[in-house]
């Protein structure tokens, strides 16, 4: 098995992996590079979700290899991987629901020294104006875009290395999604990271680097993001079919 | 075979009364047997309920056991005895419910007083003694607190003494105060309490607490040595009938003999199993047989004195039903002490 | 007559007014649209409409019936469905069970289906749905297992299964894949046009939103800031201050 | 009236051991999602370990000691690795069981292998009384009282205003979501189960002189201390001494004045009452939003 | 619904052969293994009407001993009142039909454990209710000398043929709940389950199926108890207490709740177990217990999930699976269901 490296920061080499009864990555082959947003886009089911939870720890490969800065992170937990510098957002309801805006954006900076944790809540409230109107609230009781604000706001507190992230777009109201779209960018262009997910996807090729599209578990496209978006053929990837069979 | 609560709401008293019988059972085997041959015995958990009282006594009848020790528990016994009845085998209990002998069962027995029969006692003392004109009647909310508080009731009116409150308490009730209270506002010449011995004592320390100053009367379970333990000082003053009682001279080898060996003091309870043992002992020997019908046969409408059979404690007196006659004793407990007061002779002269 | 009245809607959460005195009507076979930023009370008043929660104001009315204070389940009854922002499907029950649950209480009587066949008839309908939404191949498994997206197209799915005469959609396109939600567009003006349906969508997808509506609310802390078909919407100055953007 | 006020005060000394039992009802289930059928028996062992270790001749404060140190290996550490931690995932019903199962279990190891009797147990408080404006109160009472208000208040503020404490909660509402921002789930359940075998160690001390050391006196804690939990607000640490004393004063109320054959029953009106008006409990906050 | 056929042959082989084992075994066995295997159907049918309720419709029932209580005494307080067994027993059915629409009320205000305790709270009362009502109920004397009925003239006082007369019962009852999980309902119950907020906006009505899934288990829970009755014949508050509530929803989740075959399985450990760990004699219940314990971690499934279990496991190896993913999963489900 060939295992050269690319040079790039994430790796999939051959990367098999799935859920119990249901493989769903078929020998999975691709990279993301450092200081560029890389966006992986893809049917429904295609396998994009997985994609990240293999990454971040979720799943272990059943065989390839997954790399981060050339090492073999196979079979890494969360924890280590978080403390080596990558964080996830994952797709779907994320909030410790019982516990207010403010307490959560806390617990995403647990590490933190208190100082510097206060500067950055106060960063994301900026950000995000509708968080701040209701600081004190339980997390449960916002609406489906403030709650995806939260979310996005408390993975961004810790400024990590590397970013997943998983639909950022889902029901966060157009003129927020430039916003977020936009502090991903600065974040790329500061030398950080980001590997996303995205429906929305000619919005997201706007503020990307290059793309990936995934068919069935498969890589089929790796392009610059500038020149899928010309591309007239863009539709095309997008009724690739099932992702399973 | 022993079928005995072993867990649920009857343990403690199904634990003393196996033991008991597991006490005497090796004596009989170290000394000998029953006519030289060895008791083999086995125990059973109801697990305090009917529906497994009922299987345990069938499986004991399945492995052809001479006879039946127990359940203590009224409910349990009244589903256990008609097996034991159908099956011809004598059937030991230590219940003291009313019901257990009217059923007209020749096969049970008991090792304890009727409560229709230990209550008249009781009954006397007050009126005799302490001259009460009013009771306040206290008692635990089961089968047993239940029937005694009907026996008493019953014989109180008898003797023209007016029950001037009838408070019920719950098995396992842990605050006695709404009780005490209830007994204090019914400001009568004397307490009569019938309660498990858990709930003696808590009811005692309440008692004590609030100031309580007339007499406290009751029955084996007002003063029984757990009682004193657990109740301290509060259960100083406690007078009342006992029918079997580990400090009176008679059980005092029994007693030692229990301690030692289950590092426990034996309540009446143990000495009910003790004595059941040793009493099929004297049965089979005067039957000169195994079977049923003739152990039965000869203990019913018969005595047997400790002269003759040791183990047995007490001189005994079956009547036709079953129902056990002998001595009892009026108790008082002074200074964390049960003290035998007088000797009540055998209610029936045999 | 509108199919759908709605007259001064008003819910409160404490310190929060969610919606703050909605009214608008729908008219028989009309695509309506609601849009406005996040937390302007879109959800609540859905909520609201389908009695999901109990509104402090208003009076809501469909085909003339006043339904104030109605149950989902009456509404449903009544023949208007609905699919949720945030995924509701049955996550042990397999797919085609979930289609065919969503249907199976709309015909017969409660005593009756107790001695109906499994599907209560409703295996073919399901079949459809399952083909529209390219679902087939995971038809059987459980829904909770299924990618988000997946879910989601399950939800709205489920919607139709029964037939129904209005549905107030809650954010359809969300995680869907960009063909689907075409197709979706396409489903949704079909439904229209042949069998009259009337729809109420949520949406922060404008593409969708404008290609499909016949008119737009753009609602805002809680109150309509602007109603109207969707260029003039577009073109209005307040909502792309408020929502779009640029 | 004195009558009165003696009730009264009975009945809020007895809700004070309730509420104790049900703070770490609420505990288990704020911060870790958790029902536990054995806490009675929980309360228990301590209450055994404490007995051994005066009849080994120690005195009732290093059997205390001692007591709480074996609390936190067995009920804290030896209960999470062994049941708590292979069974997450599976389903409160579950769980439920296994506990269920456990109360059988420890019961009637203890009955075998320790006695089947009720034990006497010496009060911290010693056995005193005093008078008050008529009524009797005992030092014990006060005690009782005392330290529910204590340990509810004190873990009432743990919980809501510590970082652990909310990262704690933050585990049982979402154990994927906590993992994933790098709180160390496991040692926020550890730290949950130890803080209740002290809770349990602390119920025992104080409760066992009433209640008396015996291998089933579990049974009735833990059914007065559920009700109260909820009646008072599952989701709430105050809730659970509000609760307890209700049950406790109501309980006494009705025994006196009413008809004590349904004294019993008194907690479970109530119980019904409060989840018909209010169904997250007096002091709960509401249900999350759910659509 | 993919299946077409009823049951599958290998399923109806199975089937038929332990029905004609069970036909069989009173031969082979002495009054207690009989009396047992009694005791065990009875207990088999109240806990499939659990079953029903917890498992199937995911309600937290915790009363239902004392809906078998109701039953119990409804059946020995008619025949005793000369009733006989044949009218007693449909009312007890139906008694506890009626009790078990009104318990689960609470069932629509209140979830998960908060309805445990409820119901657990109404069983309380009814333990309650029959050891205080003495005029009715016998109090803790209880009821004795309950007669086992007669079958057209065809007495069945003897064990064996009470036996199959509880046999004949608990496979008709089982074959109705097994018609009852096929149709509709059936659905619309793991509906109530799953999502009962879904499940009321496509129409479900989640009141009407709460409460039949709570009063039809007690039904179930009815006729247990009618059979009960007569069976021990004798009867007092004590097995209809709390405690068997308990052991009840152990026997529905041991064996595999929302299962058709669990409460058989739970059942019979929850009976048999013990009594065959009585060589253990006083640690007995000790083992049984820790048991318990041991089966719910090992299987959280219920044992019926064995076959599933071992399969999980076999994929989890071969797709390197980590627990965490099942976590994930089990966020999302309830995400879904909350
Ligand atoms: N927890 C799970 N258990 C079992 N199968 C799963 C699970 N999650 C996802 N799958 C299956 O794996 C496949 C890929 O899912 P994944 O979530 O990676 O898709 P995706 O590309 O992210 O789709 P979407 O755009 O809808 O989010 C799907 O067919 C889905 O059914
Ligand atoms: N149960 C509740 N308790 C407190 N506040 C609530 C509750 N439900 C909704 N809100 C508040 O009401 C406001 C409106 O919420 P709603 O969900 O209707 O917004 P929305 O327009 O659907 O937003 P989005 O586009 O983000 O979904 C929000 O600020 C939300 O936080
Ligand atoms: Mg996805
Ligand atoms: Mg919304």
């Amino acid at each position: 098995m060939p295992k050269k490296s690319s040079g790039a920061l994430i790796e999939f080499d051959k990367v098999v992996a799935g859920y119990t009864h249901l493989t769903v990555l078929n020998e999975m082959t691709l990279d993301a590079r450092k200081g560029e947003i890389t966006l992986l886009i893809g049917p429904n089911g295609a396998g994009k979700s997985t994609v990240l939870k293999t990454l971040f720890g979720m799943l272990t490969p059943r065989s390839g290899e997954v790399r981060f800065n050339g090492e073999v992170i196979n079979g890494r937990t969360p924890r280590q991987l978080l403390a080596e510098g990558m964080a996830f957002v994952p797709q779907g309801r994320n909030l410790f629901g019982s516990l207010s805006v403010l307490h959560n954006l806390e617990l995403g900076g647990l590490h933190l020294p208190k100082a510097l944790l206060r500067e950055r809540i106060a960063e994301v409230m900026e950000l995000f104006p509708r968080l701040k109107q209701r600081t004190d609230s339980r997390a449960a009781s916002l609406s489906g875009g403030e709650q995806k604000q939260l979310e996005v706001g408390r993975a961004l507190l810790v400024k990590p290395e590397v970013i997943l992230i998983d639909e950022p777009s889902i029901g966060l109201a157009p003129i927020i999604v430039q916003d977020v779209m936009k502090l991903l960018r600065k974040l790329a262009d500061s030398g950080k990271s980001v590997l996303m997910v995205e429906q929305n996807v000619r919005t997201a090729l706007k503020y990307s680097d290059r793309a990936l599209a995934l068919e069935m578990g498969r890589l089929a496209v790796d392009k610059p993001a500038a020149e899928l978006l010309d591309d007239p053929n863009l539709n095309r990837l997008f009724l690739g079919g099932h992702a399973n069979k | 075979a022993q079928v005995v609560e072993l867990s649920g709401g009857g343990t403690a008293a199904g634990s003393q009364y196996r033991n008991g019988a597991k006490l005497a059972i090796n004596e009989i085997n170290a000394a000998g047997g029953i006519m030289g041959k060895k008791i083999e015995s086995i125990e059973m958990d109801t697990q305090s309920q009917p529906a497994i009282a009922k299987a345990m006594t069938v499986k004991a009848i399945d492995e052809k056991v001479t006879a039946i020790f127990g359940p203590v528990f009224s409910g349990s016994i009244l589903v256990s005895q008609t097996e034991s009845q159908k099956a011809n085998i004598p059937n030991f209990t230590g219940g003291e419910a009313s019901n257990v002998t009217a059923q007209g069962n020749p096969y049970i027995f008991r090792s304890s007083f009727n409560q229709s029969m230990g209550m008249p006692k009781v009954a006397n003392y007050m009126a005799t003694d302490l001259k009460a004109k009013s009771v306040v009647v206290a008692y635990v909310n089961n089968d047993f607190g239940k029937g005694g508080r009907d026996a008493i009731v019953k014989e109180l009116g008898a003797r023209n003494i007016k029950v001037a409150g009838d408070i019920s308490t719950d098995p396992g009730q842990v605050d006695m105060s709404s009780a005490v209270l209830r007994i204090k506002q019914a400001n009568a010449d004397a307490l009569f309490a019938y309660l498990n011995e858990e709930e003696s004592a808590r009811l005692l320390k309440e008692l004590r607490k609030q100031g309580y100053d007339k007499p406290m009367v009751g029955e084996t379970t007002l003063m029984g040595a757990k009682v004193i333990e657990l109740a301290g000082t509060a259960a100083n003053g406690v007078r009342g009938h006992v029918g079997l009682t580990a400090d009176a001279p008679a059980f005092k080898d029994f007693s030692a003999k229990y301690e030692k060996e289950f590092k426990a003091k034996p309540d009446h309870n143990g000495i009910k199993g003790y004595f059941s043992a040793y009493m099929l002992k004297a049965a089979i020997e005067k039957a000169k047989s195994t079977d049923g019908k003739a152990i039965a046969a000869a203990m019913k409408n018969s005595c047997f004195k400790v002269k003759d059979n040791p183990g047995i404690l007490l001189d005994v007196c079956f009547d036709d039903k079953g129902d056990i006659d002998r001595e009892s004793f009026l108790v008082e407990v002074k200074n964390g002490k049960q003290e035998v007061t007088a000797m009540l002779p055998m209610i029936n002269k045999h | 007559m509108s199919i759908l009245s709605v007259r001064d809607i008003k819910k409160i959460y404490g310190a929060i007014q969610a919606v703050g005195g909605v009214s608008f009507d729908v008219e028989p076979g009309e695509i309506l649209g609601v849009i406005g930023p996040n937390g302007s009370g879109k959800t609540t008043l859905f909520n609201s409409i389908l009695g999901q929660i109990k509104p402090d104001a208003g009076k809501v009315e469909f085909e003339g019936k006043d339904i104030s204070g109605g149950s989902p389940l009456e509404l449903s009854r009544l023949g208007v469905g609905r699919t949720f922002q945030n995924l509701q499907v049955f996550g042990k029950l397999s797919l085609r069970d979930n289609l065919i649950l969503a249907a199976q209480e709309h015909t017969g009587t409660f005593w009756g289906r107790m001695f109906a066949s499994p599907d209560n008839g409703f295996a073919d309908r399901a079949q459809e749905m399952l083909d529209l939404f390219r679902l087939n191949h995971v038809a059987d498994l459980p829904a909770g297992s299924l990618s988000y997206g997946q879910q989601k197209l399950v939800d709205i799915a489920m919607a139709f299964m029964p037939k129904p005469r209005l549905v107030l959609l809650d954010e359809p396109c969300a995680g869907v894949n960009p063909s689907l939600v075409d197709g979706l567009r396409e489903l949704l003006v079909e439904l229209n046009k042949k069998q009259g349906g009337s729809f109420i969508v949520i949406e922060h997808n404008m593409d969708f939103i404008m290609k499909l509506c016949h008119r737009v609310v753009c609602m805002v802390e809680g109150k309509v800031l602007a109603v109207g078909k969707p260029e003039e919407i577009q073109g209005n100055r307040a909502v792309l201050e408020a929502y779009l953007g640029n | 009236m004195t009558d009165f006020m003696q009730l009264l005060l009975s009945g809020v000394a007895m809700g004070a051991i309730y509420a104790m039992a049900a703070l770490g009802f609420t505990l288990l289930w704020q911060a870790a999602g958790t029902i536990n059928f054995a806490q009675g028996e929980f309360v228990m062992l301590p209450a055994f370990a404490m007995l051994i270790g005066m009849s080994m001749g120690l005195p009732l404060w290093a059997s205390f000691i001692v007591a709480v140190a074996l609390s936190i290996l067995v009920l804290g550490a030896a209960f999470k690795k062994w049941i708590v931690d292979p069974m997450r995932g599976s389903g409160v019903v579950s769980v439920v069981v296994a506990t269920l199962g456990l109360s059988i279990g420890l019961k009637s190891f203890v009955k075998a292998g320790y006695s089947a009797e009720p034990h006497p147990f010496p009060s911290i408080f010693g056995d005193e009384v005093f008078k008050l404006a008529g009524v009797t109160i005992s030092y014990s009472d006060v005690g009782a009282l005392v330290f529910a208000g204590l340990m509810v208040v004190g873990l009432q503020m743990f919980l809501n205003k510590t970082i652990t404490g909310r990262a704690m909660q933050a585990v049982a509402q979402n154990t994927f979501s906590a993992e994933a921002l790098g709180i160390n789930v496991k040692r926020m359940i550890f730290y949950t189960f130890a803080i209740n075998a002290i809770l349990v160690s602390v119920t025992a001390l104080l409760i066992t002189p009433t209640y008396l050391a015996k291998f089933d006196m579990g049974d009735n804690i833990g059914l007065k201390a559920f009700f109260a939990a909820i009646i008072g607000g599952f989701n709430n640490s105050r809730g659970a001494l509000l609760g307890g004393i209700l049950v406790g004063v109501l309980e006494n109320l009705a025994g006196a004045y009413l008809t004590p054959a349904y004294k019993d029953g008194v907690a479970l009106v109530l119980f019904l009452a409060v989840i018909l008006v209010k169904p997250d409990g007096l002091l709960g906050t509401p249900q999350e939003r759910k659509v | 619904m993919k299946k077409t056929t009823l049951l599958s042959t290998q399923h109806l082989a199975l089937l038929t052969l332990a029905l004609l084992a069970m036909c069989f075994a009173p031969a082979l066995l002495k009054t207690y293994g009989l009396y047992l295997l009694t005791l065990w159907l009875v207990y088999v049918i109240a806990a499939m009407g659990l079953n029903l309720t917890v498992g199937y419709a995911g309600l937290k029932s915790l009363c239902h001993a004392g809906f078998m209580g109701v039953g119990a005494y409804t059946v020995a307080i008619m025949m005793k009142a000369g009733i006989s067994f044949w009218i007693a027993s449909p009312m007890a059915i139906v008694i506890c039909f009626a009790l078990g629409l009104v318990i689960g009320f609470p069932a629509l205000r209140v979830q998960l454990h908060y309805l445990g305790f409820a119901t657990l709270g109404f069983n309380l009362l009814l333990v309650l209710f029959f050891r205080n009502e003495e005029w009715l109920t016998g109090g803790t004397f209880g009821i004795q000398n309950i007669k086992r009925p007669d079958f057209f003239g065809v007495s069945l006082e003897s064990n064996t043929s009470f036996y199959f007369l509880v046999l004949a019962i608990t496979v008709i009852f089982g074959v109705l709940l097994a018609l009852l999980l096929r149709s509709p309902w059936g659905r619309a119950f793991a509906a109530l389950r799953d999502n009962p907020i879904r499940a009321e906006s496509t129409g479900v009505n989640i009141t009407a199926y709460t409460l039949m899934s709570f009063a039809i288990g007690a039904a179930y829970a009815g006729i247990a108890g009618a059979l009960f009755a007569p069976l021990v014949n004798f009867i007092e508050p004590a097995p209809f207490g709390i405690s068997n509530s308990l052991l009840f929803l152990m026997m529905v989740v041991i064996g595999g709740s929302g299962r058709f075959y669990g409460p058989v399985l739970g059942a019979a450990i929850a009976l048999l177990l013990p009594e065959y760990l009585r060589f253990l004699k006083d640690w007995y219940l000790a083992v049984f217990g820790f048991t318990a314990v041991a089966m719910m971690i090992w299987l959280p499934g219920g044992l019926l999930s064995m076959k599933e279990a071992w399969q999980l496991s076999q994929a989890k190896r071969a797709a390197g699976q980590k627990q965490i993913a099942e976590v994930a999963a089990a966020a999302t489900a309830k995400g879904a269901t909350a």
